[in-house]
């Protein structure tokens, strides 16, 4: 028993220490590799990756931002890639799990000629501090913590920080002439961190417009919204502003549709997407959101993105989706920038400069690293999201 | 002098008395036997001794020391010890840790010592291994040691019952029905491995339905019937005894059926 | 307002009561939690759109297939799962944990075919809400606890009045006893998943068409909370199953009335803490006898 | 010469494969090896295995966050941090001994799941200590004696290696002793074991108090390994991947919990392979999400190991002799 128990031993030690060496080594191949980047004969592929949840319970992101990568880089591809050099875009599954997502990065990390990550779901607040030290480029299209640029100066978001989409979605209830807000949000960071926001916000502005008569906090899934519903009702809600992903504004709306009729919804930037629509149908009607994508716009580049992921995926792209499709894009347009020089500072200085111009507007990024984001509200008409 | 005294204890369970006030001894050295039609409260008086059960009435003494209504563990450390009527090993052990396990209360280290493997851990486990492979040798089990206790032999499990039961230092012995499910010529090693302990200076007190063994192995018998005791005596007095013969005894068929049976 | 987060926390209550009776079936017969059961829910709910969507049925025809494939479902996982582990006399442990592989299994074979969104579920009985007593109350929150109750106690006559239900409860008693009097003991084993599976199929159903929406992690928390419930009336017996129920769903709406929403789990599971502390056997559960 | 370089670099490029293949997972296992482990020690009371494992990550994150919020927040040095955390899992196992000393089976197994999610709603909602939802960032790396063990320098590694040698370690001077074999009495037969004269409460207490203790333990590794802990951390996905483990492996022993971890841990990762290996394959030969499919892999393992080896690959009864201490003789007497 003894003896077998010490070889096992031996052999778990002599397998990880392989695994810590490994480790070590993969750095070095890395710096090997992209001296010679600039060779213009290599054809050598640049790789570049998207690490989203592709199975699990947000596995729909995760897909949404496969695809939509998958097509920039296509299109890069099409056009020649960069420098000559073939893109490949490496796509990985964080199967839902922050652990998924670190090991990935891990992964990330030994690549060579690797130069940039596009997304993370699940594990962004994990996997930044270990990027910066690589110095490998992040590009967020969905993080909203507050702390997710924090992490380090490899770290970038596309997506509106907390603050501005509570912006827009005000906005939207003014415009609504609705502003007897009931709040309804999640139990997680985004919801409650949301919802604290909204309230110093409507502090600063001495509460003339708009009134919080309920606030609601909700566990999300598949849980029972009636208790919420009646609570809402009795303090005299005309506007839900709901803090929450849309698998819990769907369940939601419907349910309130039958209590509160003429309950004015607003919801956040992800629930523009196509299965919002599909599955609430008619209850969705009339269910307002702020956006920076508006599949509807006549500009060619939305509209051949647009054709493109419809063509793929039968779907509409989301605006979630639609901000890993520009962050892809000026990862690219960076490594592009340094014309074959491929250092890594170069390339976060590259973006971190960029004035790239994308399906969801301008994409120039502040100092902390947060993207400007433009909101228009939007509203659910006839099955589909059209400027209010 | 009598090492277990039970004086006048009474079970109730709601309203049915399944003791009612019993009375007997067990004097050190002697093999006893109770015995009884089924559901006469053999084993209740059992549970009641090893402090299962709670006594609603009366004292038992043992050794000069009340133990009715002490926990189990007093018990056990005051010099009782039992086996069941179904086997109960610890079938996931070894045969040797099944005696270790006997040698619990009489091995003394605590949980530190044997984290930091300390001298008087040392000791004191090379003492209880000793011990345990001493008994094991005693009563034949020496070359079972290895094995897995729900891997021996039926018989030789009864016996590893017993040899638990001897490890935890008892001077009284109970074993309850130790050759329920026994062929003749398992019983037959039965009675003399009790024998032999006898011999070896333990006190035995036992439930058995097996009237071979019960008549050729006991000292003296007591003889149950509705939680009572009808009668007590040597064996060939309990064989002519009228009370016995009308309750238990009285279908001498029965005890042929079941001799056949077994 | 109480009464309004009264009547919310009995109508989810009463599916909670429909999905904990199937616990207690098959543990009363068996002496197995059974954790196959909220993958059985969830898949009910699934045959029911797969009926509708694919097969073109109409909706009792499908709620019918529904029955029938589910049913059959719960059967298979006791003959492939369960029987030949029985036969080979294997633990209760064994038996557990294949329960636990099989629901693994279903629920993402669920996930593979249909995805992990929310997909759109045909609504049966929006009528529209009415007032009583100064609460809002909607027509489907009568109509589903109206159909559980229904069900509930059809499930008790039949267990408590037919001879099927006799030889049922002869089972429960004790298994040896019935397959000597001539009772199929393999067969009723497979009746109670037959009963227990299509029970958790009407409640998968009552609640996708009650929330308009269904997903493959449905099951999830709805079976741990039919657990819950099971355990805290007593397990084994049938109304203690509803009684737990009924207890759960209103503790979570007036969880959610007086503390927030985040509270549910917290008061749900605090309160089966608490009454297992003082009645260690649920509200109306006996305790099992051990011989020594 | 030039063959010898090249050897060279295919060694180095088989180091980095395997490195990249086993390290993580290896990481995760060693963790979720810890958790296995003592699923050994908890009495045959809480008899389901799942339910003990729930209970262990619900000590698994006591000892986390007891010890990321003491260095992240107050600056402990990280060893106190370390044995704060773990005596804290400790001492809720203790409790949860004590709370459900009178119930039984089913009883004991809703109670101790009720544990979990209650442990897990405090961390959600006390958030003005434990940080809730929004989690705890940039966890500091362990510092020991001045040198700070991190992802990169491999140190976090060889700490988490040594946690499970020591672990390990603790198992078998524990099982191998008085208590070890009052724990495993307790657990085969509890009757038997109050007859035999072991004070069965006591040795429930130890057997969870151990079990939380190690856990804990464990999960003071968990921060600084992730260097981001929130309350989405510690879920039923734990449960189930160490549930896995112990089936796998063998149920209530130690070697059977270290093979399972080697064997489970990387599945995901090999996974992966398959999934590039797929995406090659013609169209008519894919299989929709491969990746999903880990899954139901998961779910199989269970069913057939049930079914065909229910003790696990290494479970059941030893072949080895008992080892007997030092200076113990067998004197045969006839």
């Amino acid at each position: 028993m003894k003896k077998k128990l010490c070889m096992l031993l031996a052999l778990l030690l002599v397998v990880t220490t392989l695994g810590a060496c490994g480790n070590g080594a993969a750095p070095a191949s890395t710096a090997s590799a992209s001296a010679s980047g600039g060779n213009p004969t290599d054809k050598t592929p640049i790789k570049v990756a998207v690490a989203g949840p592709l199975t699990g319970n947000y596995s729909e992101y995760g897909i949404g931002f496969d695809a939509a990568c998958k097509i920039m880089v296509d299109k890069w591809n099409k056009d020649g890639g960069i420098n000559g050099r073939p893109i490949e875009l490496l796509s990985y599954d964080e199967k839902s799990s922050t652990e998924e997502g670190l090991a990935i990065a891990q992964l990330l990390c030994g690549e060579d000629n690797f130069y940039g990550v596009v997304g993370h779901f699940s594990a962004s607040m994990a996997v930044g501090t270990l990027y910066t030290e690589e110095r490998v480029p992040l590009i967020s299209a969905s993080s909203s913590s507050a702390g997710f640029t924090g992490q380090g100066d490899c770290c970038f978001r596309l997506n509106a920080t907390i603050s501005t989409e509570t912006m827009g979605m005000l906005e939207c209830a003014k415009t609504a002439g609705k502003t007897k807000l009931g709040v309804v949000y999640l139990n997680n960071d985004w919801g409650r961190n949301a919802y604290d926001n909204l309230k110093t916000l409507l502090q600063e502005k001495g509460n003339e417009d708009w009134e919080i008569v309920d606030a609601e906090e909700i566990a999300g899934g598949d849980m029972d919204y009636n208790a919420v519903i009646s609570n809402l009702n009795a303090a005299g809600a005309e506007t839900a502003i709901m803090f929450c992903y849309y698998d819990s504004v769907v369940p939601f709306t419907i349910k309130a549709r039958t209590v509160m009729p003429d309950l004015n919804i607003v919801c956040g930037v992800n629930c523009y997407n196509d299965t919002f629509l599909k599955v609430g149908g008619k209850d969705v009607e009339g269910c307002m959101a702020p956006s920076v994508f508006a599949a509807v716009s006549d500009d060619p580049d939305v509209k051949y993105f647009v054709d493109e992921y419809k063509a793929r995926t039968t779907q509409v792209p989301s605006s979630l989706t639609a901000q890993a499709y520009d962050a892809m894009g000026v990862l690219l347009t960076a490594i592009a920038e340094n014309n074959g020089e491929l250092d890594k500072e170069a390339i976060l200085k590259s973006i971190q400069n960029n004035d790239y111009k994308g399906v969801t507007g301008s994409c120039s990024f502040s100092e902390n690293r947060d993207a400007t984001r433009n909101f228009s509200p939007m509203v659910v008409s006839n099955g589909q999201w059209i400027y209010y | 002098m009598a090492l277990l005294e039970a004086k006048g204890i009474t079970k109730k369970f709601g309203g049915l008395v399944a003791v009612d006030k019993l009375s007997f001894e067990v004097k050190q050295g002697e093999i006893v036997s109770i015995i009884g039609p089924n559901g006469a409260g053999k084993t209740t008086v059992f549970n009641m001794i090893t402090g299962i059960y709670e006594i609603d009435e009366g004292e038992i003494v043992f050794d000069n020391k009340v133990i009715s209504n002490k926990s189990p563990i007093y018990i056990v450390e005051a010099g009782i010890s039992r086996t069941f009527q179904n086997i109960r090993l610890f079938k996931q052990m070894r045969v040797i840790e099944n005696v270790m396990v006997g040698t619990h209360i009489k091995t003394n280290y605590n949980f530190f010592d044997a984290l930091f493997r300390t001298k008087r851990f040392r000791n004191e486990e090379r003492k209880a291994t000793q011990k345990a492979i001493d008994i094991l040798e005693s009563i034949d089990l020496g070359d079972y040691i290895n094995d897995y206790a729900n891997n021996l032999p039926y018989g030789l499990q009864r016996r590893l019952e017993i040899a638990r039961a001897i490890a935890t230092g008892a001077k009284l012995l109970i074993l309850d029905e130790p050759a329920a499910g026994m062929n003749p010529q398992e019983s037959e090693n039965l009675l003399n491995f009790i024998r032999s302990l006898q011999a070896k200076g333990y006190t035995i007190l036992i439930i058995e339905h097996d009237m071979n063994v019960v008549m050729n192995i006991s000292d003296r018998i007591y003889v149950m019937d509705y939680g009572k005791r009808i009668a007590n005596g040597t064996p060939s007095e309990i064989a002519s005894n009228p009370d016995v013969i009308k309750a238990y005894l009285g279908d001498a068929s029965e005890i042929l059926e079941e001799d056949d049976a077994v | 307002m109480f009464v309004e987060q009264l009547i919310n926390g009995l109508a989810i209550g009463t599916i909670y009561a429909l999905v904990a009776v199937g616990y207690s079936l098959v543990f009363g017969i068996l002496r197995l939690v059974n954790f196959t059961h909220s993958s059985v829910y969830t898949l009910g709910a699934f045959m029911v759109y797969v009926g509708v969507e694919y097969l073109h049925l109409n909706i009792f025809l499908a709620i019918l297939f529904s029955l029938v494939t589910t049913g059959f479902a719960g059967v298979m996982i006791d003959k492939m799962g369960l029987e030949p582990l029985r036969k080979k006399g294997a633990s209760k442990i064994s038996a557990m944990i294949t329960t636990i592989g099989l629901s693994y299994i279903i629920i993402n074979c669920l996930n593979i075919a249909f995805g992990s969104q929310i997909i759109r579920f045909p609504d049966l009985f929006n009528y529209g809400t009415f007032k009583l007593l100064g609460a809002t109350i909607a027509w489907q929150q009568v109509i589903i606890g109206a159909v559980a109750l229904i069900l509930l106690v059809a499930l008790s006559i039949f267990i408590n009045r037919t001879r099927i239900g006799l030889a049922m409860r002869a089972v429960q008693q004790e298994p040896s006893a019935a397959a000597i009097n001539g009772i199929n003991v393999n067969m009723i084993i497979s009746l109670t998943f037959f009963l227990g599976a299509a029970s958790a199929a009407i409640a998968g159903t009552l609640i996708a068409s009650y929330n308009q929406y269904l997903r493959s992690s449905m099951g999830d928390i709805v079976g741990l909370k039919a657990f819950a419930a099971a355990v805290l009336g007593g397990i084994g017996s049938l109304p203690g199953s509803v009684l737990g129920g009924l207890i759960i769903g209103v503790s979570e709406s007036m969880a959610v009335y007086k503390l927030g929403g985040s509270y549910i789990d917290m008061v749900a599971f605090s309160l089966l803490f608490l009454v297992l502390l003082i009645r260690p056997y649920g509200i109306l559960g006996r305790k099992g006898s051990t011989k020594v | 010469m030039n063959m010898k370089k090249e050897n060279k670099s295919l060694y180095t490029k088989a180091v980095i494969t395997i490195g990249q293949l086993w390290e993580n997972p290896i990481i995760k296992g060693i963790i979720l090896l810890a958790l296995a482990l003592f699923v050994y020690f908890l009495p045959k009371m809480a008899t389901l295995y799942f339910q003990r494992i729930a209970i262990m990550v619900a000590f698994y994150a006591i000892g986390a966050y007891t010890a990321v919020l003491l260095t992240t927040y107050r600056g402990t040095n990280y060893l106190v941090a370390v044995i704060l955390g773990a005596c804290l899992a400790g001492a809720f196992g203790a409790l949860l001994a004590l709370s459900t000393m009178r119930l039984s089976g089913t009883y004991v197994t809703i109670v101790t799941m009720a544990f979990f999610y209650v442990i897990s709603s405090i961390i959600l909602n006390w958030d003005s200590v434990t940080k809730g939802s929004v989690g705890v960032l940039n966890i500091p790396a362990p510092n020991l004696f001045g040198m700070k063990l991190t992802m990169k320098n491999g140190g976090i590694f060889y700490l988490i290696m040594f946690y499970a040698a020591l672990t390990i370690l603790a198992t078998q001077l524990i099982i191998n002793s008085k208590v070890g074999r009052a724990i495993k009495a307790v657990r085969d037969d509890e009757m038997a074991a109050i007859m035999m004269g072991i004070n069965n409460k006591k040795y429930k207490i130890i057997a969870y108090t151990l079990a939380a203790f190690f856990a804990g333990l464990a999960g003071t590794l968990y921060g600084p390994f992730m260097g981001y802990i929130n309350n989405a951390t510690f879920n039923y996905d734990i449960c189930i991947s160490a549930l896995v483990i112990v089936i796998l492996g063998g149920i209530g022993t130690v070697k059977g919990a270290i093979i399972g971890a080697i064997i489970i841990s990387p599945l995901g990762e090999l996974l992966r392979g398959l999934t590039t290996f797929m995406k090659g394959l013609p169209e008519w030969m894919q299989i929709s999400q491969p990746e999903q499919w880990r899954f139901v892999i998961y779910g199989m393992i269970m069913v057939i190991m049930m079914r065909f080896r229910p003790q696990g690959i290494l479970g059941g009864q030893s072949k080895l002799p008992y080892k007997m201490p030092k200076g113990v003789e067998r004197k045969v007497m006839k």
